[in-house]
Order: structure tokens, then C-alpha cells, then sequence
């Protein structure tokens, strides 16, 4: 498969682009700047940005309580994703759904969601009306390596194998449900083996290369929009930061895995080996991509200016938008 | 003109709003089939893209009608016994009903939920649950529990059309009542309270299946001289304020009937709105006669004793009346 | 394997205390002498007689709806259970359970349950208590094609498997569920391909062979009693009546089924099939077996004769029990 | 004595009902760690066998409690948020509350259950339910919602020995008040209320978080010689209805102040009660203090909006009083 250089370059301004909003969120957050709990992704750029690269405009996701990065490479706006994290008026939600729900239907966003394994059944919903209405739309799905423990993991994947949804239910699995070893709660060692379970496929990608998973994503795209159904695709990666900003200092550093481990993956960097890759194979010149790095640095800090000087909500605007 | 009863009534505003709109689409289990009766015929008319028999999965399918609902359709989705809901209710409370709040009023959830509830005779504890008291402190839902095929008829229609999740709610023991429904387009508003009967001594504002019961009562005691107002909510979220206000202003004493439990219960919510905004008006405590605080049991003589019958209702009348 | 003569007969009498009082239930519920919804188990006999055969007194079992069978299999009283279905204070629940609802702690039958699904957890957490108080009881969960399409199934499984938890899970497979046939809501043909999506050992058998299960339910409970974990067991079924008594009224006969494919299936009839290889092996003589069948509808006559003398609950008795 | 709070009352609750009684095991998500405190150390103690993490499985695990407790075990069952018991109502409100009566009495099923509820600051619509309203209207289930430290270890002490399924609800927001917590084996027996102040002129019925509240707005008024009583419910099931009523009957007058919502809420269910049975004690119309009928919103301002701060209760009491 040739990936074009646009998309590269496409991929690559994602995946910088979840860096610097995620680390910029987590100091922010450890600063107290931030209300409420905070979930970065830091370190599983790639998937992000790799499954979202794959899919066009119309097309949909569903996403997690780590859902910035999902967000971010889906085409979400800093601006009014800093500003709903900030509480304000200005943000995507109006300041009433925060780092945990986050929304942007003209994108095809249909949220981040606090729930863990909750947008599995919305986003086979989603390919359901695209299916039931004829369009080709195609669906994507973000959830954990611990949601794959939740029932509607499993209700939502026979679901859709059997109706042929247009869904890709990709599991970024990072070892780690909040504070406890993946292998201490989960019965398999790879997600996509459960895959057989429902009859589609399964199919284990490294998590922190964006150009494998783009190539996978794109397959299931293709056999999605074909009407040919669901597949499940395992993307191998580990998050650098804690479960939420600001865990350290209940648990201490390093509570419930090594320093060395940490470390181990910080060498395996999705963004560093993208620009390796583009080294090596003399595809994008180091300029083009510093140039991605400063459009972006300036783009977040337009966003921190965005969020900071909107407003906060007034009281009264609280009983406004439960019923449409 | 025909008399038609509940289960027609419901098949009529599926057909004619599934028709209508190209958008909707049933799922839920055996709804092909129809176990009820309910959803009979409705392949034949929609096919099976919009006719849909889905798993043995509440959770994956009722939220697959809230995101069916994000991306534009517009289902219609059964849950068979409302106890059931009790295996999606993540996806009711936290999801459909908040999504929309969330989102800061970017997304429209115009899902229709339909089930039935209510102790039926045999179903026993698990599958005769009064459970819409459970939605009732979820912001976000609207829920309609008729108590005749016209209201079901009109309601339902109104239901479908509404942006927002709606839950209808069907009492097990109604299939056989009938009446004649009004002719073309009926439709009823959401919010609206129906008075029932007319009356001044007491008025008894009813639910769902206890409406029926108490018009039966309110017969019985007028021969007495005793005028009884019988009054429906028709829909308790929204709930039409007003005018069950106002029937106590006229009455002044005040019977709630409902089929769910005494504690934490539809009758409780009514009775602490009273209490709070009618309570100048009232010239006697707030009685309410509901289910024991049990689960329904299944033995005919012990559900009999569990659930509200007419003779409660009467006796609390008769309290208030002070004979 | 070999199986001794006392088990023969056991099995034979589970069969047709099953086949008896199923045939029985089903005359009743249709002559409108019982209340509520009634779910009878005829053709199904084998996997319940097979895998009580397995178990001792003190292992315990989950049941479903469709629960008579397993209840008698694991020993349950017919005249208990009779009353109790007629909803009369001498049955198992003083009538306030039901068909849907028997229990019997003294003999480890946790329940009869009316939720799809919703024994497994109960089943898993049965199996946990022995291991947390270090004791080797086992339990056996029945459950159907349709409820392996819950949730809870899957939630269980992986529960068991992480923890090695002493549980059969026994799905009777019977191709439907209510009036959907398996095949147009479930993903995979084979339930047993599930057990893999945990790690634990999947076996499918056939349903109708209580030799066969009875086989395959020992090792499994050997496994589970010396602490290897939990198995999987798909018995591939079928259910000779409608799925409640009493639907052929609302839906008319055969309204999702052939004809031809339940008559087929009555040809695989479990007691005829054991009588046969009796016969045919020279195990046991047909006298013996008679003797049972005998035995069995004098314990039925006895059982009815007590539900119909038993009283019904008075309405004082409502409020009884909802507290410890 | 040493100042306790709410995290280390809970941590010596379960330290010293689970090793007073070796039937006892304790599951949840991440107990091991303990996300919020409330259980470190206790694996040192206890062991892995019985000191467990769950699997993000909510209604596998808590299902898994009630057929421990069926099979003899205590099972102490963590759900984390309140919230996630919606991926688990039904093993709470069909299996857990229900089997007992169902078994004619024969299971007894003794689970603790504990959550975390309630508005902590920006956790938004899914993490700060008010759940227990919704578990009022099911028969078989105990529900605690302790407002110190105090009463936390002597009620969750209480719930561990208890043979019912008991759900110990406790505030995200109090995690960090502290008081003394009486030596030795304190036991606060569920169903029994307290006056956590006496007053004459308005009774105020505060649960959970709202107490402390309740107690400061009473500190201020008394200033104005409105004498305000702060009765604490304690455990919402078995309900003290003696000990509310005869309050009531002192005071004529009377606030609920409670952080679930209005409709469908404790504070409806406790109106009711009163204007039933103590309606002839009453002078003016029972006030409700409770967050507004919207999902909590993440954002400061909003959240502080939606729940009920002590300016509400003020403010309710004052109109009571005409002052
Ligand atoms: C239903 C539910 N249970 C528990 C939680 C608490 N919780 C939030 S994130 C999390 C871990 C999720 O793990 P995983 O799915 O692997 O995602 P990751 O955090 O690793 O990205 C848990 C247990 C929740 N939000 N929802
Ligand atoms: C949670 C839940 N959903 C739906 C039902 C209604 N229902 C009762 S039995 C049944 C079919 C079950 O099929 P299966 O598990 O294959 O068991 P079978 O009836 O074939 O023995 C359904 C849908 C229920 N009781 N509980
Ligand atoms: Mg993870
Ligand atoms: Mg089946």
C-alpha cells in the first residue's frame, strides 16, 4: 500500500497535535487550571491517528474517557476542546460535558464517553442507521483493553457481525485498566482473539506505528463501506502518563508498574519512529515536519488563549438543553 | 365506528408513523413475530431492514438505538418486559438521557422505547416491575403511560414524533380493553393530563392501569353522593402541573393510585408536588394507595394482595370523605 | 469411561421425572389449571440428567426459565416444585416464586432465574465462594444459545477463567431463542467457539446423548474440583414444544418452525435413545427400566395430588420474607 | 481522640468486619490500590483471596456477590461511582433485592455493597449521580447514606453484619471531613435517625452530603432566633418514619434538603410520607431543597448551580418562617 504525502503529512500534524494538546492538558491539570478528572493519552498517539487518517469527513467515531486524541485526529478544534476542558462557554459543550464528553456532530464526532464499554452499542448504532438508510457511511469505535471485560463489548461485536454493520471497533490496549495489570483481569492476552467469538476479524497491529495501523484501518474501511461488516483491530501501545493526571500523588510514582517499563516504551515513540521512518525512507524532509511542529505549537497556544478568555457559563444557563 | 383495543393501538401508530416517516425503524426481540401482537404484520408492510428481530442483548441494542439515534434515524425500540430495562440501564439513564445535556444541546435523541409493565397475573417478581418510578429522577427522559388504546394511540404517535427519548409504558393486564379511537391523524400531546371524569368531592389522580379502577370506583360512590374527579397524567415526565393542581384546588382532598411501590414511587412524586405547591388547598392528608412494598409475588391470591384494587382505592376515599 | 449401573438408572430417572413432569406441566398450563408463564424443557432432557449425574449434593447449580428440568435432575422434590407451580403455600417458595423462581438451598439449586443471562454471574460467584473458603464444591450453570448473547455470559466467563473458578457453564443449545431462530442473531454456529474468547476449553456434545454428556461433564467437574478452572460445555438440542405453553394460540402452529424439523427431532429422542443402547449393549433390562417409568408416574400422581390438596398462601402471608 | 475522616472510617470498618468475620471477602475495580483510599492495606491484611480486583465488569461482578452470599459467603462488593450500578441493576434490583422473597425466604443474601455518589466538582453528568432514589421503589435492599465519619464506621459495621443486600452510599465531596470516632466496636444500627441538632421553630430532613449543610445554615440562623432541627435519616431503608414525624410534630414546619432531583427523588419520597402521616402537624407547605431536574454539569459555576447549596436551604427555611 502507498500512503500517499499528504496523508503523511496528515498523520503526522494528528499525531503532534494530541502530544502537545495531551501534555500541555496534563500540566494544565496538575496546576489545578483544570476541573475534574483528566485522562491523557500520551505515548498511543498513533492509533489515534492512524484509524482516523482512514476515514473521511462523513464518516463517525465514538470514543472514551481518553478520548482527546481521538478527537483531535477525528479534525476536533483545540479551541473549543480547550475551552470545554476549561469549563467555558466557548467550548464544544458549552462547558457542561468536559474532558469526558466531548462532542462535535458536524465532524462525526459522537463523544468521548465516561462510561467504560459505552460507545461500543453507540457506535454500532451509528453503522446501523447508515446501514438502515442506506448511506455508506462507516463508523469507528475507540475503547480500552478493560473494556473489552464490559458485556456490551461482546453484544455490540455480534451484533454487528451479524447485521454486517459498517463498524471498525479498534482496542487500544495499553496493558493497563486504571491501576491493574491487564493479564490479572483479562482472560486472553490479545483482544483480537475475541474476535472469533463473533465470527469477524481480528486483526493485531503495533499500536505505535501509525503507518500499520493506517494500512490495517484502511482494509476494514474499505471491507466496512463494502458492506462486507465489522472487523476488530488490536492496536498494541501503553500510555507514558498515569490512569488520570494527578495519581501519583495518591498512589506514588511507579505504584503498579516499573520506572523501567515506563521507560522501555518511552523509546518506542510513535512520533520519533514516524520521523525516523521518514528519514530513512526520504519521504518528508525534517523541515516540512518542524514546520507541522510550530503550526501546531502556535495552533494550542491560540487554543489556551481561546479557553482562558472565554467566558464561564452563567447559572442560569444550567437548566438549558436537556430536552431538544 | 370499530372498537379497537390497546394492542391495535399500538400497531396503528406504528404502521402509520413508520409510513410517515422513512427515518424510523423497529428493533427488539421478537418483534417480527410479535409475542404481543403488538408489532404483527409490521414486517410485511416495512421489510427487514426496518423490521428488526435483534439478540438477546439489551445493553448492545438499546444503544444501538441511541446511537442509531445520534447518526440521524430515528428507532423505535422494545424491550418486551420493562424489567428488562434493568439490563440497559446504563444506556437509558446515562447515555440517552444525558447525551443531549452533555453535548450542550449539539446532539437530538428521538429514540422511542416501548414496553410492557405491571403485574399481569403469574409474571412474577422479575417480570412484573412497575419501573418507571426508576426513570422518574433521570432529567433527560420523557415517560407516557396510557391508560386507554385512544391515549396509547395518540400518545405513541406523539412519542415517535418527539426529538427527545420517550419511554411508553404498556400495562400487562390491559390488552383487552377497547374503545373507539377518533379517526385519522390522532394525535395527543405530551404534558397533558386528562380529566377522566369530572367530580368535586376527591380527587384521584390515577396511573396507567389504576385509571380504569378508579373510574369503576367513582361509578360505585356517586351513587352515594360521593363525586369523585378522576384524573390522568397520561405522561409523568412532563408532568402537566396544572391541572393536577388545580383539581385539588376544586377538590381540596386528594387520592393518588399507583401501581408501583408506596416508597420511592410515582405516587410519592405526585404527593410531594402537592404537598409543596397545593398544599394551602388541601383539607386532608395526601393518601396514597399503591403496591405493598414487596416484590409482586407470583401466587394469584398473594399478587392480588400486593397490587392496589379497587377496594383500596375506595377505602381511601371513603377515609378522606370521613365515611 | 465406564459408568456403573447406579448411575445408568439415576440418569434414566432424572429422564423421565423430566419427561413426566415437563408432559404433565405442559397439560396443565394449556387446561389454564396453572398461572403465569410456563416454559417446559421436553426433548432437553439429556443435558440436564447428564450433568447432575456429574455432581454431588453439596456442588450446586443456576437454572433459567426454562428450569424444571435441571431442578429434578439435581434432585428437586416434584411434589415441592408441583405446589410451587400451582403457586400453594406447600411448594418450594410458599408460592411466591413459581415456575420461573424455584429454589432449593438444601440441595445446592441456587434458583431457577427469569432473566436471561442472569444466572451465570450468580453461578461464577457460587464458585467463588467455595474457592475463597477454600472448600471443592463445584457448580454448574444451564443456560441457553440465546443467553450466550448477554453480556453477563461473557463478563463470566472471563471472570472464571482469570480466577480458575470451580463452574461448568452448560449452554443448551437449543437454535432458539423464544420464536428467533439462533442463526439470525448469533454470530458463530457453535457456542463452544466462545470458551476462547477466555481461555477455558470449549467441548461441544450432543444434547440428546446423556451418555456422551454425563462423559464430558465428569472431566469437566474433575477439572473444576481440583482447581484447573472452568469449562465450557455446548449441548446441541432441541426443544420438541413451543418456547412458552401456550403460544401456538397467539402465533398458530409451526408459525417459525417446520413441521418436519420437530419431527425430526423427536426421532433423537434422549430416553429412546438410552433405552436402545441398554437394550442393544445389555446393560440394563427393559424391566428395570419400566420399573422406573412406573415409579415415576406413582411420584407425579403423588406430587399433583399434593399441590392440589396444598393450600393456597393467604394474603396476610404478602409481606413475609422481603427481609432476613 | 484522634480526628478520623470519612476514608479512614471506612478503611477501619471493613478492617475490623473482615477480620471479625473470615466470611467475609471484599471485590471491586482496583481495591487492591484503592483508587479513593478507602482500601489500602487491606490486601496486606487479607490476602489475595480475599481482596480482589475485578475486572471492568460491573454487572459480572456484582452478580458474582449475590451468588457468593448465596452460597454462604459475606461478599463486600465495591462499585467505585454510584453511577456504574447502572451496568449492574439488574443483579441489584432483580436478583439481589428480589431472591430472598422469591425463595420464600430461603436465600438470604448478606452483600455490602459500597459506591461513591454525589457532585464532587467536575465529574460531570456520568460520574455524579445521586443513585439511590432509583433503588427506593425496590423492595430488598437497605440503603445507607452516612453523612460523618462516625456514622460511616458504625453504619457500614452495621451493613457487613447484615443479612440483607445493603448498599453504603458515601459522598464524593466529604472525603475530607473529620470528627471522632467513639473506641472499640461501634456499631450504628441501620433504621434509626439522628438529631445531629435540635431546634423548635423548622425541622430540616437533611440526607448525605446536605447534613453538614444543613448544620451551618442552623449555626447562622440561630443568630436570628430561628431555632432550625437537623434530623439525618441515617439509612434511607429501613427508614426511622417515628423519629421524622415526631420532629415534624415539634416544628410544624419542614424542609428536605437532599442532592438528589426533585422528581422521582429521597425528598419526594420523605414529602409524601409526611403529608400523609403528619399532615395534621403541618403549618405551611413542605419545601424541598434538591438539585434542579438537569444532568450535573461538568463546569464549576453549573455544577454549583445544578446542587443545592446552604443559600437554598436558607432561603426555604426563611420562607417558612415568613421571615
Ligand atoms: C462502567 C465503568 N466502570 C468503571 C469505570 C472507571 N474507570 C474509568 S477508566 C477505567 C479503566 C479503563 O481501562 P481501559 O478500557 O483499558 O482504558 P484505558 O484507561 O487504559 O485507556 C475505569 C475502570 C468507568 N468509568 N465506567
Ligand atoms: C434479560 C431478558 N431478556 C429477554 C427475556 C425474554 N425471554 C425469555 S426466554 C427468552 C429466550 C431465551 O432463549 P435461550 O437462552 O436460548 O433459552 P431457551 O428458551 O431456548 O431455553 C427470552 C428472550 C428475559 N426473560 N430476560
Ligand atoms: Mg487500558
Ligand atoms: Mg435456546
Amino acid at each position: 500500500m502507498d500512503i500517499t504525502k499528504d496523508k503523511l503529512l496528515e498523520m503526522y500534524r494528528s499525531m503532534q497535535r494530541i502530544r502537545h494538546f495531551e501534555s500541555k492538558i496534563r500540566d494544565l491539570a496538575t496546576a489545578n487550571e483544570i476541573p475534574g478528572f483528566v485522562h491523557v493519552s500520551i505515548g498511543e498517539e498513533a492509533s489515534a491517528a492512524g484509524i482516523c487518517a482512514a476515514l473521511r469527513k462523513t464518516d463517525r467515531i465514538t470514543s472514551t474517557h481518553r478520548g482527546h486524541g481521538h478527537l483531535i485526529a477525528k479534525g476536533g478544534r483545540l479551541d473549543k476542546m480547550m475551552a470545554e476542558i476549561y469549563g467555558k462557554r466557548g467550548g464544544y459543550c458549552k462547558g457542561k460535558g468536559g474532558s469526558m464528553h466531548i462532542v462535535d456532530f458536524s465532524l462525526g464526532i459522537l463523544g468521548a464517553n465516561g462510561i467504560v464499554g459505552a460507545g461500543l452499542p453507540i457506535a454500532t448504532g451509528s453503522a446501523l442507521a447508515a446501514q438502515v438508510a442506506g448511506r455508506d457511511d462507516v463508523t469507528a469505535c475507540f475503547f480500552g483493553d478493560g473494556a473489552s471485560n464490559e458485556g456490551t463489548f461482546h453484544e455490540s461485536l455480534n451484533l454487528a457481525s451479524v447485521w454486517k454493520l459498517p463498524v471498525i471497533f479498534v482496542c487500544e490496549n495499553n496493558g493497563f485498566g486504571e491501576f491493574t495489570p491487564m493479564r490479572t483481569v483479562t482472560s486472553v492476552s490479545d483482544i483480537a482473539v475475541r474476535a472469533r467469538a463473533h465470527d469477524l476479524p481480528g486483526v493485531i497491529v503495533d499500536g505505535n506505528d501509525v503507518l500499520e495501523v493506517f494500512k490495517v484501518a484502511s482494509e476494514a474501511v474499505a471491507r466496512a463501506r463494502a458492506g462486507e461488516g465489522p472487523t476488530l483491530i488490536e492496536c498494541k501501545t501503553y500510555r507514558w502518563e498515569g490512569h488520570v493526571v494527578g495519581e501519583a500523588a495518591i498512589l506514588g510514582e511507579y505504584a503498579y508498574r516499573s520506572k523501567e517499563e515506563v521507560d522501555s516504551w518511552k523509546l518506542k515513540c510513535p512520533l520519533i519512529r514516524f520521523e525516523k521512518w521518514c528519514a530513512e525512507n526520504k519521504k518528508i524532509d525534517a523541515g516540512e515536519l518542524q514546520r507541522i511542529v510550530t503550526e501546531t505549537e502556535k495552533e494550542l497556544d491560540e487554543a489556551i488563549a481561546f479557553a482562558r478568555s472565554s467566558e464561564l457559563p452563567a447559572a442560569s444557563e444550567v437548566t438549558d438543553d436537556v430536552f431538544a | 365506528m370499530p372498537q379497537t383495543n390497546f394492542i391495535q393501538a399500538i400497531n396503528q401508530a406504528l404502521s402509520e408513523e413508520m409510513r410517515r416517516d422513512p427515518n424510523t425503524f423497529l428493533m427488539g426481540e421478537d418483534v417480527v413475530l410479535a409475542a404481543f401482537g403488538a408489532t404483527k404484520g409490521l414486517i410485511d408492510k416495512f421489510g427487514p431492514s426496518r423490521v428488526r428481530n435483534t439478540p438477546i442483548s439489551e445493553a448492545g441494542f438499546v444503544g444501538a438505538a441511541v446511537g442509531a439515534a445520534m447518526a440521524g434515524a430515528r428507532p423505535i425500540c422494545e424491550v418486551e418486559f420493562a424489567s428488562f430495562f434493568y439490563c440497559a440501564f446504563d444506556q437509558v439513564c446515562n447515555q440517552a438521557a444525558k447525551l443531549r445535556y452533555m453535548s450542550g444541546g449539539q446532539a437530538s435523541l428521538p429514540i422511542t422505547f416501548r414496553a410492557v409493565y405491571g403485574a399481569m397475573g403469574g409474571a412474577a417478581a422479575q417480570h412484573s416491575e412497575t419501573v418507571y418510578a426508576q426513570f422518574l429522577s433521570v432529567p433527560g427522559l420523557k415517560l407516557v403511560v396510557p391508560s386507554s388504546p385512544s391515549d396509547m394511540k395518540g400518545l405513541l404517535k406523539s412519542a415517535i414524533r418527539d426529538d427527545n427519548p420517550v419511554i411508553v409504558f404498556e400495562h400487562g393486564a390491559l390488552g383487552r380493553l377497547r374503545e373507539e379511537i377518533p379517526e385519522g391523524d390522532h394525535l395527543v400531546p405530551l404534558g397533558k393530563a386528562a380529566i377522566k371524569r369530572a367530580g368535586d368531592n376527591v380527587t384521584v389522580i390515577a396511573i396507567g392501569a389504576m385509571v380504569p379502577k378508579a373510574l369503576r370506583v367513582a361509578d360505585k360512590l356517586v351513587k352515594e353522593s360521593i363525586s369523585v374527579e378522576v384524573i390522568d397524567p397520561r405522561t409523568l415526565i412532563p408532568l402537566d402541573e396544572t391541572a393536577l393542581l388545580e383539581s385539588v384546588e376544586k377538590t381540596n382532598r386528594v387520592v393518588i393510585a399507583d401501581e408501583g411501590h408506596l416508597r420511592g414511587g410515582a405516587a410519592a412524586d405526585i404527593a410531594a408536588l402537592i404537598a409543596e405547591q397545593g398544599f394551602d388547598h388541601l383539607d386532608a392528608p395526601i393518601k396514597r394507595v399503591t403496591a405493598l412494598d414487596v416484590p409482586i409475588p407470583f401466587s394469584p391470591p398473594l399478587e392480588k394482595a400486593a397490587i392496589p384494587g379497587e377496594d383500596r382505592i375506595e377505602a381511601a376515599i371513603r377515609d378522606l370523605m370521613g365515611r
